[in-house]
């Protein structure tokens, strides 16, 4: 059951300190609202995985991995891949998750990852099918929250996408119905790189890539996809309060613009 | 899915809603309640509170806190549904309660929760909106002050043709799904959810076809919860078997 | 682990009267002894399954969907359908649901319908073999509480027999080991039709269709399931108290009775 | 399944009873326990309480709540029983439960526990009357009081016949069930439950069968609690080291 | 999540009495350090299974039935059997385990009876294959604790071995692919009899076979198994403390003797 | 798996470790952390605590409670893990966490609880010992007192060679395995496990391999701390900022 969630941990004090300064246009760590924090990207981080990434953004760390394993095809899609997300909130990564964090959090970031992913066809799953109907390749994208410092779902498809953009595919061959796999691998056949940018509404004002102290204080929280025809390809909103038309249809023009920006550090953290 | 007339499927126009039918109080047990037909959707929402929590440790002490599960009976849908939650479920439960938390004066009921259990009896698409649709009749009908109802209405892309309250066939061959729920006297917008592909000039017109479908779904809310009360005032005999047993 | 239910919601004080009353032959809601609840009967009301029931006795709302697949048989009867009732105690229905129902209630319930329906042999699964040992018709017969308002097990049985006897099933082919549905429909085969009746016991007085201020006054709960033959199918004594074995005797032969009027309305419901 | 000379596959006539042996005071640990073996099946019963009762929301101010877990052991079926507690298992917790409520005292102990733990090691035909007559043993063990023992005993119909006390294999071909639970002198049956199909006369005589059945195993029941306590009065070395460890 | 047990259970007088006893190298139940309680093995007693055995460790009971059913060999192991084991904790064997025990301790003890016998080969798994890769015999060790008063783990394992001693395994065709069970029985292959030995240290003793006062007073656990070549097949620690090296290569020395005896008794007892 | 010049197939000699990265202080919100490579080995290790304790029946009245769980991420392994925590996973987590409960001085915080969180990125064999010696790091970071580190470290036997500090394939061609943690100044084993078959001598050899395994580990526990003290006193920003958000 969707409960609405505890919010003690942040201090009244703080909060209204960081909703006045939001009025002034500033935030607690002297960005400006449509700043990002520093993103580094890692890749190629785990060797028994297909595909893997780190992403930091500020002090927010998110692992991926991928691994691609022989399964069986959806009966609607008897000719394509499976796609598969999950998101772990490991009890390190924040004091409050070590209660049970309520697991819709969780199902929630997998699914908003999952979306932006397949929504934009982010992986040819057209390309993955062994013996249709019958084998397929099952691509798993795990997502293992190492330290949540604010904003885990653009780090965690930052992550994925990274991850995925690096993963090998070995090659196979079917002889008398037995999946042989051998050792040259080729990139995993990759569409589209879709980009989730994700605002806070603190206040009255919109910002980018809130830290955990903003999410705190802010009211709403809005992630807009785009693809890379600059085209939404998610969007969900999420908290306790909402957002004003107008807000939303330039959150969209935003995102479409910074969407680029983060689209080119991870094609050259992924090169 | 669209024909030369511009009608689709089942003869609708592209802006053109389903027929919906309201009826406000319709449970005996829980305090307040609803249901809605919408199309072939056919859901219950049942709303219990504002009452004790537990476990204590779901207390907040300035607000109510707000309880909400949305489930799929298993025989609501084309194939049987399992009736384990499913990770579907779970989402839509969740996005359900914060597009209803905006509209909820939850703060003169500290300590204790309300409840919201949604009951879709019958899935023909778009029936998170539908079920927020209930919902917010289902809490007013409750007792519990709200700042207004919430209006809730999808729009989706078919076949390059951006149209409006998509049903299940409509939704399997979609390009796009952008479910929102309005408060329209605040214009609020307290659930936005897209996926697909469109491009700005698309979500644009979408988004205000949606914005638009919600404040037509608002008339007819408005117009159950009169109907509601109005019958409440008429008929004396069924108030008071209702309160005999509360 | 089966755990002693609270009883706190119920005042001693309407306890103490519903008892006094039933020593008088009264009972709160001015019904006589042997008197149901007005029952009524819907049936069609979910177009996408096989087929469905809403039963009402009184305030008591119980809706019932049947959905039939292709499915395994069991080994033990491999030239036979399977049938399976499930029960969901919907926390809408009560306010004590919320808490997290005794689970074990809604298995009861579930098994209650279960072996009326069962022992009667009330749906012909012999018919529902489609080939022997391999593929079979599975009847999932499932069951929705709306509104507790007393004796769910009767509107439940009701109305799990209503959708029942209005079910389609539909044709199929069988080629090449593929099973092709049809899109003509016959009724699903029934046997017979199955009737439990339930009494509580409130001081001395057996009474029938208990409503749920009664169930809270009642020390044992008694139903008794008639078949068309007027033989006694099933049988389940429920509460904390227990019954007289003359009790028992006369309560088989007023089920006997009372099962024939409730059978004639279920079968002028679903003609 | 029966005979020329009206005698069932293992011999019995129809109205005889398996063999039984009954045990008290098998466990060490547990306040209370039983033993029985009725033809192969074998139950063992503990019974913990009145004790402390956790969560504290099970509390119940005006009795001891009663708590009752039957489980089959993997090993006591013909094919493995997977450990998971079964459907089956869960509602035999409560219809075991519900046939010993009467019996118990339990208004003595207000805001108590007592716990029946009961495991099938073998199961044969009739374990829940078999599991009834050891776990009202070992309740009586504990030194909880009782307004009397519960008896217990299925009654069945094989081939048109009816016979008491069916082992798995005659229940396996029988037409109809019939458990029940009996208060001898308080002439009230606790538990009931029956499937099949009986005809009125039928099920009366199969009814009256069974509570003579019933009456049989109380008798062995009573014997069983008085050789427990003739032992303990004899054995003054048993009961110390059991009060040692206590 | 592996917690900190509790350890309120026994008075802090009757553990300070017991480690004083242990620094003059008595026992509260007057044993020597080195001697176990008196061991009482009953085998044959579920005709169901195809094996079982009840141990009784002085007030410690642990029953044992094994079940070999047909199943699926494990990949990497197409040619053998599969052994499987599992423990149930059952809340009549100790007031504690009513509050739901601590998982971990079911799994561990489980664990350690599985590597006993596994390492030890003690089954002859290989002889258990039925169709390669495709069907092979699973054998089912089921422990069930009746009464815990100690040393749950030596008790388990003598009962498990002793109810394989005396397994019988059906003879069997495959006939077109179908597994076809005939009466007669053959005893189940056994390579060897390994055989734990489970020390406690109190203060600065170590204890054999501890009962539970003695479980409640030690710092630390140490298992040794033995196999029947005098080799060490499984150890585990367990426990709050820890133990020196020296005590360690000690207790090895003594399992090696003492597993002699008790080999033999479970010998004796199965033949 | 042993070539002529007795080294192994990854070129080690059988007493050689494999290399080993150890960081102390990698995450932010952790109140201690520490990360390990070990060969392939990434192990990630954050430690929350002294903290108040949910729910509150797991108290201890006179020391912390220490909870552990070891889990192993499910990109991991070769084959990918399911999430769920498999049986192989709680039991590891029980015995880290008896290896570490020796060293930890409790009673300095009763009623409270010290929670160790160890995710195991990446698995090549001895994750259970490499992940007390980061765990061991992570506590001190913590500023948990301490009465020294624990160090931990495996040996083998592989093709009838003892071997130090085995990885995954040698780990699975082994004819025993035998992990142990060590408190060197204690003198103390805090765990120890054996599968396989070692003959007396063989395990004396291994065990004491083993202990010297340990000591070398030791030291580069001491030397990784060490490392952050010095960074601690030396950067003053990065420790401010780390207080700013305590």
């Amino acid at each position: 059951m969707s409960t609405t969630p505890h919010s003690s941990e942040i201090l009244t004090l703080e909060r209204d300190h960081i909703i006045d300064l939001a009025s002034k246009g500033k935030r607690i760590d002297n960005r400006a609202p449509m700043d990002y924090r520093e993103i580094k990207i890692q890749t190629g981080i785990i060797e028994k995985a297909n595909g893997s990434a780190q992403v930091d953004i500020g002090q927010t760390k998110v692992i991926v991995g991928v691994k691609i394993e022989a399964g069986t095809p959806f009966p609607d899609t008897p000719n394509e891949g499976v796609q598969t997300v999950n998101a772990e909130f490991t009890p390190l990564a924040h004091p409050t998750f070590e209660l049970g964090p309520p697991q819709e959090n969780s199902i929630e970031l997998s699914r908003i990852v999952d979306r932006n992913l397949r929504e934009s066809k982010a992986i040819d799953l057209t390309k993955l099918c062994i013996v249709p109907g019958k084998k397929t390749f099952v691509v798993f994208i795990d997502l293992n929250m190492l330290d949540h410092y604010g904003n885990l779902i653009d780090a965690s498809t930052y992550a994925a996408l990274s991850a995925l953009l690096t993963s090998k595919l070995n090659e196979y061959e079917v002889k008398h119905d037995e999946l042989i796999i051998k050792d040259n691998q080729q990139p995993l056949p990759m569409n589209d790189y879709p980009i989730p940018i994700t605002f806070a509404k603190i206040g009255k004002t919109l910002m980018l890539d809130p830290n955990i102290q903003e999410e705190h204080a802010m009211s709403a929280r809005l992630t807009v996809g785009i693809d890379n025809e600059d085209c939404v390809c998610a969007m969900q909103k999420g908290g306790l309060g909402g957002f004003e038309p107008s807000e939303i249809e330039s959150a969209v023009e935003t995102a479409i613009q910074k969407s680029k920006e983060i689209r080119k550090l991870i094609i050259e953290a992924t090169r | 899915m669209i024909d030369d007339k511009g009608l689709r499927l089942d003869g609708r126009r592209p802006d053109e809603l389903r027929s919906i039918k309201l009826q406000v109080g319709v449970l005996h047990n829980a305090n307040g309640s609803a249901y809605i037909e919408q199309g072939k959707n056919k859901i219950i929402v049942g709303v219990y509170g504002p009452r004790e929590i537990h476990p204590k440790h779901l207390i907040i002490s300035d607000r109510a806190a707000i309880r909400c599960r949305y489930r799929m009976a298993p025989f609501s849908t084309d194939e049987r549904k399992h009736p384990a939650p499913s990770r579907r479920e779970v989402e839509i439960s969740k996005v359900i309660r914060e597009a209803l938390e905006p509209s909820v004066l939850s703060e003169y009921y500290p300590r204790t929760v309300i409840d919201i259990f949604i009951e879709a009896l019958q899935c023909d698409g778009g029936t998170r909106c539908a079920s927020i649709v209930a919902a917010s009749l289902a809490l007013a009908d409750a007792g519990i002050p709200l700042k207004e109802l919430v209006s809730s209405c999808s729009v989706g892309k078919v076949k390059g043709h951006v149209i409006v309250d998509l049903y299940d066939l409509e939704d399997k061959y979609g390009e796009a799904d952008l479910p929102i729920a309005l408060m329209p006297n605040h214009n609020l917008v307290t659930l936005i959810q897209m996926d697909g592909k469109l491009s700005k000039e698309e979500f644009d017109k979408a988004f205000n076809m949606a914005l638009e479908g919600c404040r037509k779904i608002s008339n007819l809310q408005n117009d159950a919860l009169k109907r509601k009360y109005k019958l409440e005032s008429d008929t004396e005999t069924s108030k008071d078997s209702k309160e005999e047993v509360k």
